[in-house]
C-alpha cells in the first residue's frame, strides 16, 4: 500500500460526491440552523415568559428603548444580508474581487450593528440604570440580545477569516504569519473605529449636532482611536492590494455560501427579536 | 449508478492539483499510523469510535463503583458507611457519569465505528469534526469529574440540578466551592461535543451513503443513528440555554432562578425536562437499532416490518419532544396540563409496542442461534418491556403522584437504562467484537456473563418497585428501619454485588479475548448488513477496497447470494476508482485536539474565576480552529495494487 | 457561471443575473415591511390586530429570508424539510411553554403572599 | 428465601405505603394505579408468553452449524402490525379514561364538600415544616402556628396550601394523598382527608440539599371534638411550671444520658405499636417535673441565645427562623420527625445537633434576607465554609435543664 500526500485542495469525496447532491458543508448548516432554532427558542420563551408576568423592580420599558436606533440597526443588518447574498452570488460566479468588496460591505454592516448594540447596552447600563442583576428584565432582555450579538460577532469573525482567506496564494508559499497579521490589523481596526465612532456618537450628543465645537471635541478627545483607525484602514487597503494568484475561487463559493446561510439566520433572528421584544413593548 | 455518476454535475475543476504545497512546519500533517501520535492526531471513525468506546467502559465502572457505594450505605437502616453530603455527591455523580459519560458515549462508540461501514462509507462527513467531538467529549468529562480531586467535591445538585438547589445560595455558598460550576461547565462542554458529532452523523447518513443504499435500504442501526443525531441536535440546545442562564445568575448576578427578583424555579424544570425527556430516548434509541441487527443476524431472516420499525423509531423521537412534563405531574400545573401530558406520554407506548412485537415477529419461524449476542437482546426485550410497562404506570398521573420521587421511579429507569440500554450495549459489544478485534469472545464465558449479570440486575431492581410503592423516597442517604424496606434494600445490594461479579466477568473475558481470543473467519455470524462486507477484520483503513454497490436491505446478504454479479461489478467499480487516483482517505491533524484542550483549559480557568486564564484558553481554542481551517482539508491517496492486501 | 459549486443551481446560467435584482428588490421589500411594522405600533386599532399583523409580517420577513436570502427556493427540497424540522419544533416548543405558564396555576405568588413567608430568604 | 418471607408482608404494608390508603385521595390514586398494574400485568404475560414461545419453538437445535437450513426470509405482516396497534391503542384508553377522571378528583376538593373543607399551610424549610392555621387567629399574636406535626380534623377534606422559603421540597404523606411540590414563587395546594382519626408517616419527597433523606413529618388525624379541644389547647399561651420559683443550687438529675452511636434509630418499637395512642399519651403532662430543673431550662433557652430563633408563645420567646417550640413537649417527634420525642433523643439533639442531621440550620446558623446569619451552634467561614468557632455548646447539666423544660411545654 502506497501512500502520497496530494495537494491540499483536493477533497472530491468529501464535498462533492454526495448522494443528495447537497454539499455538505450546507447540509451541515442547515441542521446546524435548525438546531439554533431550538436554541434562541429557548431563549426567547424564557424573555416572553418573564415579560408576561409581573416581577419586582421592573424598569419603564418603553422609555428604556429607543425605537430609532433599533430601527436603524435592524435596517443596517437587512443590508448586510443583501451584501451576503451578493456576495455568494459573486463567488458562485468566480468574481473573487467582487465577493471581496461584498465580504467587506457585509462586514462594516456587521459591525454597526455592533457598535449599535454596545452604544445601547452601556447607554442602558450607565444612563437607565439597566444591568444584568438590577431586574428580571435586564436579565432576560441582556442575555437574549446579547447572545445574538455574540452570534453577529462570530459571524463577523468568520467573514474577516473568510476575507482573509481570500489572498491565499495560489502557488503555495507560505502565508500563515501574513494572514495572522492581515487578522490582527482587522482586530485593532475595528476597536479603534468602534471606539472612535462611539466618541463621534457621544459628542455630538453632548453638542447637540454637528459642529465646529463638536467636532473639535471628538478629535481631541478620541485623537488615538481615531489615528489607529485610519493608519488601520491604510495597512487593510495595502494589505488588500494583492494582485496576485489566488487559491480562492468559484469552489469556495460553498463556503461563503454556508457561512452566507449562518449569517441570514443571524439576521431573521434578529428579525423575531426586533418584534418579539421591542414593538411588542409599544402596545 | 457508480459513484462517479453523481460527481458530474458538480464538475472536476477542483481535481487540478494545485502545485506541490510548501507548508510551514505548523501546517504539516502528522502521518503516523501507529503509536500515541496516531491515536491524537486521529480522524479515522473507526479509531475515534475505539476510543469512545474505551473511555466509556472505563466511565462505566466509575460509574459503576459509586453505585456499588450508594448500595452498600443502603444495604441496612441508619448505616453511617457514607456521610450525606457524600451520598449526594454519588448519586449525582452516578447518574451524570452513566447518562452522559457511559451509555450516550458508548453508543457514540458505536455510531462512530459502525454505521459509516453500515452505509458504505470511507469515513465520516467531516473527519477532523470527529475527531474534535471525541476530545471535546472528554475534556467535558474530565472538567465534570474534576470535582473529586478537589477540596469542594463533586456536583451534589443531583442530576438534573433543580433550582433554586443550583444557585450560589443554597449550593456551594463558599468562594472556595465550585462544585456546582463544574457540573454546569461540564455539561455545557459535553453538549458541544454531542452536537458536533451528531451533525456530523447526519451530514454522512444522509449525504455519504453508498451508491444504490437508499434511505429504506439503511440498517436500522444506521436509521436509529440518524434519528438519535436529530434528538441531540434539537434537545440540547434547550438544556444548554438552562445552564447557560444558570452560568449567568451564578457568575455574572443575573436573576433569572432567583425567587426575590421574581424568577421561576418550575422554567428550570421545563427547559431541563424538554431536553431531558429527549434525552432518555438518545439513550435507548441506539439500543433499539442494535437490537434490530441482532435479532435478525440471529434468526436468519429479515427484520419483520422494517419500514414500520423504522416509522415507530421516529415517532417515538418526535413525540418525545411533546411529553416532558411527565417528570412534573407533581408540580402543579394543574388539571388540563397534566391530563395532556398524561395522554402523550400514554401514546409513546404504542410505537413503542410496535417495534416489541415485529421483534417477536422477527423471532418467528426463525432458525435461532443463542449465542451470547443473541442472549442478551433477548434479555432485553424483556426486560426493557417491564421497564416500558412501569414508565406506562407513571404516566398515569394521579398514580405517579404516589411515584413520583420514589424507588419505583428508580426502578422504572433502571430497567429500561440497563435492561434496556445497557443491554443492548453490552450486546453490541459482543455482536461486533470479531469485526473490531477479529476475535471472538468464548461463548461459555459470554453466557456466564450474562445470566450473572441478568440474574443480578433482576434481584438489584425488581425489588425497588415494592420499595416504592411501600412509600421510599430516592435521594435518601438513610431510612429507618420501621418503616417495611429493610429486607428489599438488602436484597438489592446483594443483586448490586452480583451484577459487579457479573460485570466483572464480563469485562475480564473481553480483556482476555482482546489479548488470547480465538481468531474468527471473517462474517463469523454470517450477518446481513455491509459492514460485515470489509475485506478483513479488524477491517482496513480505508473500510472497503471498494465501495459496494447496493441491490437490496439487507445488502451483505444479498451480496453473499449473489456473488458473481458482485464480484464483476466491483472489478468494474475498482478500475474506476483507480484510474481516479487511487482511494482518496482525509489527512491526519493535530488541531481537533489542541482546539478541544483550549476549551477544557478555558473552563477550568473560568470555574476557578481565573478569567486570564479562562482567556487563554480561549485563545488556545481560537487558534486551534485557525490553523485547522488554514491547513485546508487535506488528504491522501491509498493504491491497493501496490501491495496484493486485496482479497479477491 | 459555473454549476461546480451549487449543483442545484445547474442549468439556471439565465436566471444568475437577474438574481441580483431579486436579491435588492427583497432587501427594499424588507425594509418596507419594517417601516410598516414601525407604523403600525402607534396606530390606535385593537392590540390583538396589531400584534396579529406583527407577527404575521414578521414571519412574511422570515420567510422571504430564508426562501431568497439562504436559496431554500432553489436548493433541493430537503433543506427546507432539514430546517423546518428544527423549526417547526422549536416554535411548537416556544408556544407550549408560553401556554404552560399562562395557566391559572402557574401564575406566581403575589409580593404579600411571598413576604408573608420570606423572613429567611436569603438575598442571592 | 424462608429468611425474608416473614417481612414479606412489610413489603406492602409499611408505614409510608401505598397500598394501605386512608383516604379518599390516596384511594382514587390507588385505583388509577391498579388499572395500570391489571393493564400492562395482562399485556405482559400475553406478550411474554408468545415471546417465550417464540424462542424455545424457534431455537435452533444444532448451535454449532450456522449454515443450517435457511428459513424463509419474510418481510413482515401489514394486517397484524396494523391489528397489534389498534390493541395496544385500545388498552390504553382503559387506563387513560380512569386517570383523566382521577386528575380531576385528585386537583381539588369536590365542590359540593368546599362548604367543609379545613385549611391550613405548609411551608417547607431547609429541613423541616411549619405548620399555620390560618383559621384559628390568636388575639395579639396572629395565625396559630406549629411545626413538623400537622394535626388535621378526620373526616372533613383539607386543603392544604404549599409554600416554601428556600428551595423545592414536596409533601408526602403517602396513606393520605399523593405528594405536591413545595416552589418557590408558586401557589401549589393538595386536598386530602383522612377517613379515621389516626398517625401518619410523611416525608419530603423532593432532594432539597444535605438532609434532604431526613426532612420528614407527621400528619394527625383527630375527630371532631378531640380536635376542636386541640385547637383550643394550642392558642393558649405554652405551659409555665414554677416560672417565679428561684433557681437554687445544682438541680438534681432526673435523666442519665449515653451516648447513643451515630446510627442509632430514632424510634422504638414500643411507640410504634401504637403511635396514635402514644400521640395521645404525649399530650399530657410528664409525670415527676422538676420544678427547678424546668426554670433553669428556661433560662438557658435565653442564654444560648435559642430565643434568637425559636418562639415559646409566652414566655418572651419570639425567633421566627426555627420551628416554634410552642408546645414541643407535646409532639411525638422531634427534628423534623426524625426522632422519637424522648428525652434521651431530645439531649442527644441540642447537644450535638450535626450528629443527627448533618448540615442542620441550627448548628450552622440559619440564612437571613440581605446576606446575614442568624448564628448556630459555629460560625462558618465565608471563604472556605470550614468551622471558626462555637457559638453554643451545651453541657449534659444544661442539656438536662433544657430537655425539662423543652418537655414541659405541652
Ligand atoms: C432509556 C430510557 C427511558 C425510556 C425508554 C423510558 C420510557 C418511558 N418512560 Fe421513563 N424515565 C427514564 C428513562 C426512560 N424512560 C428516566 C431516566 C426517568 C427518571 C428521571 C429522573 O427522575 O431521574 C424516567 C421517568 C419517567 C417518568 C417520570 C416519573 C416521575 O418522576 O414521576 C415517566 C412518567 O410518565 C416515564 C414514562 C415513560 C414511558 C411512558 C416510557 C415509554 O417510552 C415506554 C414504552 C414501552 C412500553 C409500554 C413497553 C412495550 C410496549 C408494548 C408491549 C405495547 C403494549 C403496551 C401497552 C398497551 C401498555 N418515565
Ligand atoms: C445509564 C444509566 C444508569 C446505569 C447503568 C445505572 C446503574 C446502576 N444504578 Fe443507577 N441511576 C441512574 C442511572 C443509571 N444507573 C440515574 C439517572 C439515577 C438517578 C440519580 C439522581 O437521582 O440524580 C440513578 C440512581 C440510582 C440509585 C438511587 C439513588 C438514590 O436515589 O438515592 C441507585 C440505588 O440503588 C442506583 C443503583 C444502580 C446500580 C446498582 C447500578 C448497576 O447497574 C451498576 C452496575 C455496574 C457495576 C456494579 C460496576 C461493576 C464494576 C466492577 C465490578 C469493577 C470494579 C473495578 C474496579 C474497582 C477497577 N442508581
Ligand atoms: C440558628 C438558629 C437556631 C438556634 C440558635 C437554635 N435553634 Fe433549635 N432549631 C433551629 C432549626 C433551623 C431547627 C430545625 C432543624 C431541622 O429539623 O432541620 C431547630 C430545631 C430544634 C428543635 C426540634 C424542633 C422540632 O419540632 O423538631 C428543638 C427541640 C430545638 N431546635 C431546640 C433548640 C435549643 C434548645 C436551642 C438552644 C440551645 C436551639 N434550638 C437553638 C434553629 C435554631
Ligand atoms: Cu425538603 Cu427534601
Ligand atoms: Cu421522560
Amino acid at each position: 500500500m502506497s501512500t502520497h500526500a496530494a495537494a491540499g485542495a483536493i477533497d472530491h469525496h468529501h464535498d462533492h460526491t454526495t448522494t443528495t447532491g447537497i454539499p455538505n458543508k450546507k447540509l451541515f448548516m442547515w441542521a446546524f440552523l435548525a438546531s439554533d432554532c431550538m436554541f434562541f427558542g429557548a431563549l426567547i420563551s424564557t424573555h416572553l415568559i418573564y415579560r408576561l408576568h409581573q416581577t419586582p423592580n421592573q424598569p419603564d420599558i418603553v422609555g428604556l428603548f429607543s425605537l430609532e436606533l433599533t430601527s436603524f440597526s435592524t435596517f443596517i443588518l437587512l443590508m448586510s444580508s443583501l451584501l451576503m447574498a451578493l456576495a455568494v452570488n459573486a463567488c458562485q460566479k468566480g468574481h473573487v474581487p467582487a465577493t471581496r468588496k461584498m465580504l467587506l460591505g457585509t462586514i462594516v454592516f456587521g459591525l454597526i450593528f455592533l457598535a449599535c448594540q454596545v452604544y445601547e447596552f452601556s447607554h442602558f447600563v450607565h444612563e437607565k440604570g439597566l444591568t444584568l442583576s438590577s431586574s428580571m428584565f435586564g436579565s432576560t432582555f441582556y442575555t437574549l440580545t446579547g447572545t445574538h450579538g455574540c452570534h453577529v460577532a462570530i459571524g463577523v469573525l468568520w467573514l474577516v477569516l473568510m476575507y482573509i482567506r481570500t489572498f491565499k496564494p495560489a502557488d503555495g508559499r507560505p502565508w500563515i504569519l501574513k494572514s495572522f497579521i492581515h487578522l490582527l490589523v482587522f482586530a485593532v481596526v475595528t476597536v479603534a473605529a468602534i471606539k472612535a465612532l462611539l466618541g463621534g456618537v457621544h459628542a455630538f450628543q453632548e453638542h447637540h449636532g454637528l459642529s465646529g465645537e463638536m467636532l473639535s471635541a471628538f478629535v481631541h478627545h478620541d485623537l488615538l482611536a481615531i489615528g489607529v483607525t485610519v493608519a488601520g484602514l491604510i495597512a487593510l487597503v495595502f494589505l488588500g492590494r494583492d494582485r496576485k494568484a489566488v487559491e480562492f475561487g468559484e469552489a469556495n463559493a460553498i463556503d461563503v455560501e454556508s457561512m452566507g446561510l449562518y449569517w441570514h439566520f443571524v439576521d431573521i433572528v434578529w428579525i423575531i427579536i426586533f418584534t418579539a421584544v421591542y414593538l411588542l413593548e409599544y402596545l | 449508478m457508480s459513484a462517479h455518476a453523481q460527481t458530474d454535475s458538480v464538475g472536476h475543476a477542483t481535481h487540478t492539483a494545485p502545485p506541490a504545497e510548501k507548508r510551514s512546519w505548523l501546517l504539516t500533517r502528522p502521518t503516523a499510523k501507529t503509536g500515541i501520535v496516531s491515536w491524537l492526531t486521529t480522524v479515522d471513525h473507526k479509531k475515534i469510535g475505539l476510543m469512545y468506546g474505551i473511555s466509556a467502559l472505563f466511565f462505566f465502572l466509575v460509574g459503576g463503583v459509586e453505585a456499588l457505594l450508594i448500595r452498600l450505605q443502603l444495604a441496612v437502616p441508619n448505616n453511617t458507611f457514607i456521610s450525606h453530603q457524600l451520598y449526594n455527591e454519588l448519586f449525582t455523580m452516578h447518574a451524570t457519569t452513566m447518562i452522559f459519560l457511559a451509555v450516550m458515549p458508548l453508543s457514540a462508540a458505536f455510531f462512530n465505528y459502525m454505521m459509516p461501514l453500515q452505509i458504505g462509507a470511507r469515513d465520516v462527513a467531516f473527519p477532523r469534526l470527529n475527531g474534535f467531538a471525541f476530545w471535546v467529549f472528554l475534556a467535558g468529562a474530565i472538567v465534570i469529574n474534576v470535582g473529586w480531586f478537589m477540596k469542594s467535591g463533586a456536583p451534589d445538585a443531583g442530576w438534573f440540578g433543580y433550582a433554586p438547589l443550583t444557585s450560589k445560595a443554597y449550593s456551594n455558598q463558599f468562594t472556595h466551592d465550585m462544585s456546582t460550576d463544574l457540573w454546569v461547565m461540564g455539561l455545557q462542554i459535553l453538549g458541544v461535543s454531542s452536537v458536533v458529532g451528531s451533525l456530523n452523523f447526519i451530514v454522512t447518513i444522509i449525504n455519504m451513503r453508498a451508491p444504490g443504499m437508499t434511505m429504506m435500504r439503511l440498517p436500522v442501526f444506521t436509521w436509529m443513528t440518524l434519528v438519535t443525531a436529530f434528538l441531540i441536535i434539537l434537545s440540547f440546545p434547550a438544556i444548554t440555554i438552562a445552564l447557560v442562564e444558570l452560568m449567568m445568575d451564578r457568575s455574572f448576578g443575573t436573576a433569572f432562578f432567583d425567587i426575590s427578583n421574581g424568577g421561576l424555579p418550575i422554567l428550570w424544570q421545563h427547559l431541563f425536562w424538554i431536553f431531558g425527556h429527549p434525552e432518555v430516548y438518545i439513550l435507548i434509541l441506539p439500543a433499539m437499532g442494535i437490537i434490530s441487527e441482532i435479532l435478525p443476524t440471529f434468526s436468519r431472516k429479515p427484520l419483520f416490518g422494517y419500514p414500520i420499525i423504522v416509522f415507530s423509531g421516529a415517532t417515538i423521537g418526535f413525540l418525545g419532544f411533546g411529553v416532558w412534563s411527565h417528570h412534573m405531574f407533581t408540580t402543579g400545573m394543574g388539571t388540563v396540563a397534566t391530563a395532556a401530558f398524561s395522554l402523550m406520554t400514554m401514546a409513546i407506548a404504542v410505537p413503542t409496542g410496535v417495534k416489541i412485537f415485529n421483534w417477536i415477529g422477527t423471532l418467528w419461524g426463525g432458525h435461532l442461534q443463542m449465542r451470547t449476542p443473541m442472549m442478551f437482546a433477548l434479555g432485553f426485550v424483556w426486560m426493557f418491556m417491564m421497564g416500558g410497562f412501569s414508565g406506562v404506570m407513571h404516566s398515569a398521573a394521579p398514580a405517579d403522584a404516589q411515584q413520583q420521587d420514589s424507588y419505583f421511579v428508580v426502578a422504572h429507569f433502571h430497567y429500561v437504562l440497563i435492561g434496556g440500554s445497557v443491554f443492548a450495549l453490552l450486546a453490541g459489544i459482543h455482536y461486533w467484537f470479531p469485526l473490531i478485534f477479529g476475535r471472538k469472545v468464548s461463548e461459555f464465558w459470554g453466557k456466564l456473563s450474562f445470566w450473572v449479570i441478568f440474574s443480578g440486575f433482576n434481584i438489584t431492581f425488581f425489588p425497588m418497585h415494592f420499595l416504592g410503592l411501600n412509600g421510599m423516597p430516592r435521594r435518601t442517604a438513610v431510612y429507618d428501619g420501621n418503616m417495611g424496606w429493610n429486607d428489599a434494600n438488602l436484597i438489592a445490594t446483594i443483586g448490586a454485588l452480583i451484577l459487579g461479579v457479573g460485570i466483572a466477568i464480563y469485562f475480564t473475558v473481553m480483556i482476555y479475548t482482546y489479548f488470547k481470543g480465538e481468531k474468527t473467519s471473517h462474517d463469523v455470524w454470517d450477518a446481513r448488513t455491509l459492514e460485515w462486507a470489509v475485506p478483513s477484520t479488524p477491517p482496513p483503513e480505508h473500510n472497503f477496497d471498494v465501495i459496494p454497490t447496493v441491490h437490496a436491505r439487507d445488502a451483505y446478504w444479498y451480496e453473499k447470494n449473489h456473488q458473481a454479479e458482485i464480484a464483476k461489478e466491483q472489478a468494474a467499480h475498482a478500475a474506476d476508482e483507480a484510474s481516479h487516483g487511487g482511494i482518496h482517505m482525509p489527512s491526519q491533524s493535530w488541531f481537533p485536539i489542541i482546539a478541544a484542550s483550549g476549551l477544557l483549559t478555558g473552563a477550568l480557568f473560568f470555574v476557578n474565576h481565573i478569567m486570564i486564564g479562562a482567556i487563554a484558553g480561549g485563545a488556545i481554542m481560537f487558534l486551534g480552529v485557525y490553523l485547522w481551517a488554514s491547513e485546508g482539508p487535506g488528504g491522501y491517496h491509498i493504491h491497493l495494487d501496490d501491495k496484493n492486501h486485496k482479497k479477491h | 457561471m459555473s454549476a461546480s459549486s451549487s449543483p442545484a443551481a445547474a442549468g439556471h446560467g439565465q436566471h444568475e443575473a437577474s438574481k441580483f435584482h431579486i436579491f435588492v428588490q427583497l432587501a427594499m421589500i424588507l425594509a418596507v415591511i419594517t417601516g410598516v411594522e414601525i407604523v403600525l405600533i402607534y396606530i390606535p386599532l385593537a392590540k390583538w390586530l396589531i400584534v396579529t399583523s406583527l407577527v404575521t409580517l414578521s414571519l412574511v420577513k422570515f420567510m422571504l429570508v430564508i426562501f431568497i436570502f439562504m436559496h431554500l427556493k432553489w436548493d433541493k427540497l430537503f433543506c427546507t424539510i432539514l430546517f423546518f424540522i428544527g423549526l417547526s419544533l422549536a416554535g411548537g416548543t416556544v408556544i407550549a411553554l408560553l401556554a404552560l405558564f399562562a395557566t391559572e396555576d402557574s401564575k406566581p405568588l403575589t409580593t404579600e403572599e411571598t413576604s408573608a413567608i420570606s423572613y429567611n430568604v436569603r438575598a442571592a | 428465601m424462608p429468611l425474608f418471607l416473614g417481612g414479606w408482608f412489610q413489603w406492602l404494608t409499611g408505614p409510608q405505603s401505598t397500598f394501605d390508603t386512608h383516604g379518599p385521595v390516596a384511594k382514587s390514586q390507588l385505583d388509577v394505579f391498579y388499572v395500570t398494574l391489571w393493564v400492562t400485568g395482562i399485556t405482559f404475560v400475553i406478550v411474554v408468553s408468545i415471546l417465550s414461545y417464540a424462542t424455545l419453538k424457534f431455537k435452533a437445535r444444532k448451535t454449532d452449524d450456522p449454515h443450517a437450513a435457511i428459513p424463509h426470509q419474510g418481510h413482515g405482516n401489514p394486517l397484524i402490525e396494523l391489528s397489534l396497534i389498534g390493541l395496544s391503542v385500545l388498552a390504553l384508553v382503559f387506563i387513560a379514561v380512569p386517570t383523566l377522571k382521577s386528575i380531576w378528583y385528585s386537583y381539588d376538593i369536590p365542590a359540593e364538600r368546599k362548604e367543609n373543607a379545613y385549611e391550613v399551610n405548609a411551608i417547607g424549610y431547609q429541613w423541616w415544616f411549619k405548620f399555620e392555621y390560618p383559621k384559628e387567629q390568636i388575639d395579639g399574636t396572629g395565625t396559630l402556628v406549629a411545626a413538623n406535626e400537622l394535626v388535621i380534623p378526620a373526616g372533613r377534606p383539607v386543603r392544604i396550601n404549599l409554600r416554601t422559603t428556600d428551595v423545592i421540597h414536596s409533601f408526602w404523606v403517602p396513606k393520605l394523598a399523593g405528594k405536591v411540590d413545595m416552589i418557590p414563587n408558586r401557589g401549589n395546594h393538595l386536598w386530602l382527608e383522612a377517613d379515621q382519626p389516626g398517625y401518619f408517616w410523611g416525608q419530603c419527597a423532593e432532594y432539597c440539599g444535605e438532609s434532604h433523606a431526613v426532612m420528614r413529618f407527621r400528619v394527625i388525624a383527630l375527630d371532631e371534638a378531640a380536635f376542636a379541644t386541640w385547637v383550643a389547647r394550642q392558642k393558649t399561651p405554652a405551659r409555665s411550671v414554677a416560672a417565679d420559683a428561684p433557681v437554687t443550687g445544682s438541680p438534681a438529675a432526673p435523666y442519665e444520658f449515653k451516648n447513643p452511636g451515630r446510627n442509632a434509630p430514632g424510634w422504638s418499637a414500643e411507640f410504634d405499636a401504637a403511635p396514635f395512642a402514644n400521640w395521645e399519651k404525649q399530650q399530657n403532662v410528664n409525670a415527676g417535673e422538676n420544678p427547678a430543673l424546668i426554670a433553669q431550662g428556661r433560662q438557658l433557652f435565653q442564654q444560648k441565645t435559642c430565643v434568637s430563633c425559636h418562639t415559646v408563645r409566652g414566655h418572651d420567646f419570639n425567633g421566627t427562623t426555627a420551628p416554634d417550640l410552642t408546645r414541643v413537649g407535646a409532639r411525638t417527634t422531634i427534628a423534623a420527625g426524625l426522632l422519637e420525642n424522648t428525652p434521651e433523643n431530645l439531649h442527644r439533639w441540642i447537644v450535638h445537633p450535626d450528629e443527627v442531621k448533618p448540615g442542620n440550620k441550627m448548628f450552622v446558623g440559619v440564612p437571613m434576607t440581605g446576606g446575614t446569619t442568624m448564628a448556630g451552634y459555629i460560625n462558618l467561614d465565608k471563604d472556605t465554609g470550614k468551622p471558626t468557632g462555637h457559638n453554643i455548646v451545651i453541657n449534659d447539666d444544661e442539656a438536662r435543664a433544657l430537655v425539662s423544660y423543652l418537655h414541659s411545654l405541652k
